[in-house]
């Protein structure tokens, strides 16, 4: 029986909550909350991600796409037409949302390398749109003057404030996805990653799930473009181009993909490595990441959350 | 597994190491951030600067550093990344308690990060070029805390347009490149070229990646344009360049932007570079300055020395770190480590001799340059030469 | 002003897009030596020909070797990284899934990427052109020597792989490998081996093509993720594992290209191409010459 | 005979790939509650027939109906909701589940939440979830395999694991079986589980459609037989009439392929 136990999530909750005053006494984590707000943005999209390609076995690499819909939708709203940027957020999902039923329909009926291309090239696309439509996005140079957010009249506008928002929300969302993978739905995913033939004969209908767990993803990523656009007070396309769909990738992978935590742990890893971590290497950074990179897919075929059974392995011999 | 322990035993070193690793703590220095985009796609500005950052923190170390306390020049490189950038400033800011910024590289990264300076109060002098990095639209008048050093790119348009007008052509065609170097001088071609009476017959793109440009050109061959002025860096400038004189397009006149200024492209341009047009300002081209010219002395000495340190040609996108750089270490000299003083000094300062011109600030004015600092230059030889 | 006249126009657009078309069909069949034999996309792909023009820069342009010798030198040594790259970052994978192998050679590519940094610089090489560069006029259009260069080769590999694959044992070995690996150990083939051969082809096909693009277009480090999407886009437009179908692909890849920049917006130009290769994948899920019972019974 | 005694329909049933006719016009009637079991050499089109009745294939041409509905232009898992339920030739267990998901996946067609529910872990997403897993465990009781249920799929033997597809088609609660080579593979001993499996669902007033090789089994349980041949329906009756169908014999000595010899 697939039980992700609940005691793990709350200690991890606590953690969040707690860690943040802790960090501060760690001299080369000091910058924690700065970056974790990301990790946080970075995890919304991992989640769906890893749902997506972990649970219904669908890979995406035009992720990066949903991500900046939602930046965009809530970057224009909020500048031109000075709507509240909540309600921007949730067109922003609607819009996502639409947008992936758009595209999935079509798309996933391919298998494998052909959905890879398909969601690729979609990515692609929207990024040319963001950079080529100069009169309404700001082309490369980007959209700035994002208004930050208020919660009941409060302003969140320190990287602490928006820290404990981004965490409350990602957490939810954890919880939610958790309570998914557990239920009737998260069984028939695991089932069409098994055998489609199968799923279809106990009466799964296949393509409304994929098209659903893509929507979802969609929505998810959405959702953190949103975010990022509110705490960054700009956004520029380079940041929703195909290197980032390759970054989330990567970070689902290093994770590993076949366990919701993978999502948590590879976002975090990947987001301090590259925003703190690998700059220790200077020129050899590239390089170094590379090499990680490759030897985790060597060695932890499940990612890093596969490392406490290869420890409880070593620890039977 | 030998090979599993191995592997893990380095995954945990390199993550022990980053965390753990404190920062060196630092004497009683003067503290100065950068952010360039020193890797990824506009490593084309961030590396030259970089380097050049580097090279005069090096020198004012060596000959005594700032009133006798030493320079400490902390670079972060934001990859031409907003996300990284935002959090490479903040950085710079709350942690490493720096008495200004220089940087960052990209147009796009510095809009990103003029709010941050604003509020945390610190003195930015950025790299980039866009006008509207000093200026707040909004509020009609300079950003109280940010500068920029490069020339906007209006003024090189206005130096091209003026030089095109010159010769009585009314009809151009356009080339530019997506990324934002192309970006923003298409934006600002299409948005002076009427005051120079002008049409724009053509405007064609091309990616920063792309192999081959021909279909663009003979587009261009078709419209009858009397003139082509391409935006670009990196190969491409170089490759567009080729296929115009394949294309036997010779009779067109061709103007590469400034960013065409490396005495490097014209090499690579296999002598397809000669008789091209291209506004530089007198940091590429030391050698072609009379005696008197005000800028020939800074602008020897730092092409002297930075092909000496780094053994490649001067890139005129270092001048702008030089110019920034300096900027804010004679404003250190002066007023010390006093973010408001800083500023007050930097805005107020006048007849300032950098690579890319004189500079004389305002409160009115955060750039401090006029269009005298482009000069029209032509490819005569395989070499420099001012033109008619 | 000199005009040129649309049909002029037309054919220049048509001469651009082979040609570009043809590097990126080189791509595109240097991604289906390695998929028929293993089922492995290998993004690296870009990467070696991005070795291809470097090295070959080095050798020729700038240490002054002879032509001939700095091209053998070249494939030579690029194929050697091919080989390594398997050697190194395939074969120590042991469950290998669509996911893994993906990251596996964007790692791989990740660190040949950064390699050439540090070897290279930043800065983009250039190369002489092979026999000069006086352009030919055909009716009205132009055509640069080092295109009929990039044009040829394409040809020369293609006959060269079909003799290979369809006549030498060694290419029936592999090929075999592709139909049914288990079968194909059974009778003796060594697949391991099998595997090795097919990234050092597929890494010399990538130094060819790295080699006679950048007369053209110049090289640069990070060159090569652009020519492994690319390659990637024709390889799936053409259908997997079809040779045919890859020098299809990589063409109609490079016309769209050349005709959408010419005749609607350049900005826009990849965008048409993906936009018709989305639109090829949705009637056609395999590709347009690829066989969708075939893809069915692939493991990816 | 009337239309409402049989729970299937074939008629005029073409299936074509390409130029290869797998199945020509072929009519077919299974009454409620009877095992109708289908043999034929191999490639006679048995599985066709199979993944056509159950929604994987569209026929090339011709009709099903199921309770009189006509369902061949209905999709698989609209099929499975209806009421037919299959077995696979080669096992198409989860195998990255346990044996009780596997039924519990079954239970799918009857009781579903929604997302947002499940998401949001209401007491009505949880109810039904423990009556699913009743419902599973009462089957894996029934089939015999209740002391397994938190197994891998995969470790199960071969036997077990047909036994456990039954299991899982029985949880989508068909009215029709339809079970494709239920005893290929198996020894002696899984054979009489299986056979005895399947008379006890009968016994439950579930039809079912077998398609089976071993002749021993066919004759013992079958009600009714249809023999294929080349896509072409070459007899159909009880099991003694069969056995004495002289088409038969010639279909299956002249095919090389002596299939009584085989037990």
């Amino acid at each position: 029986m697939l039980q992700i136990r609940k005691l793990p999530v709350a200690v991890f909750a606590l953690f969040i909550v707690i860690f943040p005053w802790a960090a501060y006494l760690i001299p080369a984590i000091k910058n924690y909350t700065g970056i974790m707000v990301f990790v946080g943005v970075y995890c919304l999209i991992t989640i769906g991600l890893s749902l997506l390609m972990g649970y219904a076995g669908q890979i995406s690499l035009g992720q990066a796409s949903f991500y900046g819909i939602g930046a965009y939708t809530t970057a224009l709203l909020t500048t031109r037409f000075g709507v509240d940027p909540w309600i921007c957020m949730l067109i922003g999902m609607a819009a996502a949302a639409g947008v992936a039923f758009l595209l999935g329909a079509p798309s996933l009926k391919l298998r494998g390398h052909y959905l890879a291309m398909a969601t690729l090239a979609f990515g692609v696309i929207v990024f040319i749109v963001f950079n080529e439509e100069t009169g309404v996005t700001g082309g490369p140079d980007g959209l700035a003057g994002i208004p930050g957010l208020r919660l009941f009249g409060f302003k969140l506008n320190s990287a602490e404030k928006y820290y404990y928002l981004v965490w409350t929300i990602v957490i939810g969302v954890f919880l939610f996805t958790i309570n998914l993978i557990q239920s009737g739905a998260g069984r028939a995913l695991r089932a069409i990653h098994a055998s489609e033939a199968a799923s279809n004969a106990m009466g799964v209908d296949v393509s409304r799930y994929k098209i659903i767990v893509f929507i979802y993803s969609a929505i998810l990523a959405s959702l953190a473009g949103s975010l990022y656009a509110h705490y960054m007070n700009f956004i520029n396309p380079s940041t929703f181009d195909l290197s980032f769909s390759i970054k989330l990738l990567i970070m689902i992978a290093l994770g590993g993909m076949h366990e919701i935590w993978g999502a948590v742990i590879g976002a975090f890893l990947i987001t301090f490595l590259s925003f703190e971590w690998l700059h220790y290497f200077k020129d050899f950074e590239i390089v170094i990441y590379g090499l990680i990179l490759l030897l985790v897919t060597i060695f932890l075929p499940d990612g890093l959350v596969g490392v406490p059974n290869i420890l409880r392995g070593w620890g039977r011999r | 597994m030998t090979q599993k322990k191995l592997s893990i035993a380095v995954l945990l070193t390199l993550f022990v190491s980053g965390v753990f690793v404190a920062p060196v703590l630092a004497a009683d220095t003067f503290k100065v951030g950068a952010v360039f985009s020193v890797t990824g796609r506009a490593s084309f500005l961030g590396d030259p600067e970089k380097k050049t950052a580097e090279m005069i923190a090096d020198q004012v170390n060596k000959t005594g550093g700032i009133n006798g306390k030493p320079l400490e020049l902390i670079v972060y490189d934001d990859e031409g990344d907003a996300t990284k950038c935002n959090l490479a400033v903040k950085k710079l800011i709350t942690q490493d308690n720096v008495c200004a910024i220089i940087g960052p590289s990209i147009s796009g990264l510095s809009l990103a990060v003029v709010p941050l300076a604003e509020e945390y109060e610190i003195p930015l002098v950025s790299c980039a070029a866009s006008y509207k990095i000093v200026w707040d639209e909004k509020a009609n008048k300079p950003y109280k805390w940010v500068f920029k050093t490069p020339q906007s790119d209006s003024l090189a348009v206005e130096a091209i347009y003026t030089h095109i007008k010159k010769r009585g052509i009314t009809k151009i065609a356009l080339l530019s490149s997506t990324d934002g170097f192309g970006a923003s001088g298409l934006a600002e071609m299409q948005r002076i070229a009427p005051q120079y009476g002008l049409k724009i017959v053509a405007d064609g793109k091309y990616g920063p990646e792309d192999q081959d440009m021909t279909s663009q050109l003979t587009q261009i061959k078709g419209s009858g344009a009397g003139a082509i002025v391409n935006w670009s860096i990196g190969p491409t400038q170089v490759v567009v360049l080729r296929n115009w004189r394949d294309l036997g397009m010779t009779n067109i006149p061709f103007y590469q932007s400034h960013g065409f200024g490396s005495t490097k492209n014209i090499e690579l341009a296999a002598g397809a570079a000669e008789g091209v047009y291209c506004p530089l300002g007198a940091v590429n081209l030391p050698a072609l300055l009379p005696e008197n010219h005000p800028q020939k002395k800074v602008v020897m000495a730092y092409m002297k020395d930075y092909s000496l340190k780094y053994k490649e040609p001067l890139s005129s996108f270092g001048g702008h770190a030089w110019d920034a750089l300096t900027l804010v270490v004679d404003a250190l000299q002066k007023v010390g480590c006093d973010k408001a003083k800083i500023r007050d000094n930097i805005e107020n300062r006048k007849g300032f001799i950098g690579q890319h011109g004189v500079f004389n600030f305002s409160p009115n004015d955060h750039n401090g340059l006029t269009k005298d600092a482009f000069q029209m230059i032509v490819v005569k030889n395989g070499a420099w030469a001012l033109a008619d | 002003m000199e005009k040129i006249s649309l049909a002029s126009q037309l054919l220049q657009y048509l001469i651009t897009g082979l040609t570009v078309g043809s590097i990126y069909a080189m791509v595109a069949l240097g991604f289906n030596i390695i998929y028929n034999v293993t089922e492995i996309i290998n993004l690296a792909q870009g990467e070696f020909v991005m070795l291809g023009g470097l090295i070959m820069s080095s050798l020729h342009a700038s240490l002054g070797a002879p032509i001939l010798p700095a091209f053998i030198l070249t494939v030579v040594l690029v194929t050697l990284v091919g080989a390594l790259l398997d050697r190194l970052a395939i074969q120590p994978i042991r469950r290998p899934s669509v996911l893994t192998l993906i990251i596996a050679t964007i790692a791989a590519s990740i660190i040949i990427k950064g390699f050439a940094m540090l070897g290279w610089g930043k800065n983009p090489y250039d190369l002489p052109a092979f026999s000069g560069r006086e352009p030919i006029h055909i009716l009205g259009a132009i055509i640069q020597p080092q295109y009929l260069w990039v044009i040829g080769f394409l040809v020369v590999v293609v006959i060269v792989m079909t003799l290979f694959f369809e006549k030498s044992i060694t290419g029936k070995a592999m090929r075999a490998c592709a139909d049914n690996p288990n079968a194909a150990s059974l009778v003796g083939i060594n697949v391991k081996r099998m595997v090795l051969l097919s990234f050092s082809l597929s890494a010399a096909i990538g130094a060819v093509a790295g080699i006679i693009v950048t007369p053209i277009s110049l090289m640069t480090y990070d060159r090569g993720a652009m020519l492994a999407v690319k390659g990637f886009g024709a390889v799936v437009l053409g259908g997997l594992g079809s040779f045919p179908g890859a020098i299809l692909g990589g063409i109609i890849l490079g016309s769209i290209e050349s005709f959408g920049s010419g005749l609607i917006s350049s900005g826009y130009k990849d965008a048409f191409a993906l936009i018709v290769l989305l639109a090829v994948l949705f009637f056609k899920p395999s590709g347009l010459l690829g066989n969708i019972e075939v893809s069915k019974i692939k493991r990816f | 005979m009337s239309q409402s005694e049989h729970i299937l329909e074939v008629k005029d049933l073409v299936m074509k790939f390409g130029g290869l006719m797998a199945l020509a016009n072929l009519n077919l009637k299974v009454k409620k509650g009877i095992i109708k079991t289908v043999i034929g050499p191999n490639g006679a089109g048995k599985t066709t027939l199979f993944n056509i009745i159950a929604g994987a294939f569209s026929p090339t041409e011709g009709s099903v109906f199921f309770n009189g509905r006509s369902i061949q232009n209905l999709r698989a898992h609209q099929i499975a909701c209806l009421g037919v339920s299959r077995t696979f030739q080669t096992v198409e267990l989860f195998g990255n589940m346990t044996v009780l998901e596997n039924v519990m996946l079954g239970c799918h067609t009857r009781i579903r939440s929604s997302f947002l529910a499940s998401g949001l872990f209401w007491p009505s997403a949880r109810r039904k979830e423990e009556q699913i897993r009743l419902r599973a465990l009462e089957i894996l009781d029934f089939i015999g395999l209740g002391n397994k249920f938190n197994e891998s799929a995969d470790s199960l033997p071969l036997g077990e694991q047909k036994i456990l597809e039954i299991g899982r088609s029985l949880a989508t609660d068909p009215q029709l079986l339809c079970l494709d080579e239920p005893a290929g593979g198996l020894n002696e001993t899984e054979k009489e589980t299986a056979s005895t499996l399947i008379q006890t669902i009968k016994g439950k007033g579930i039809t079912v459609l077998l398609v089976e090789h071993d002749m021993r089994m066919v004759m013992n349980i079958s009600d009714e037989i249809m023999v294929l041949n080349y896509g072409e329906k070459i007899a159909e009756g009880s099991p003694e009439e069969i056995r004495n169908n002289q088409k038969v014999i010639e279909a299956y000595l002249g095919s090389g392929e002596d299939e009584y010899a085989q037990d």
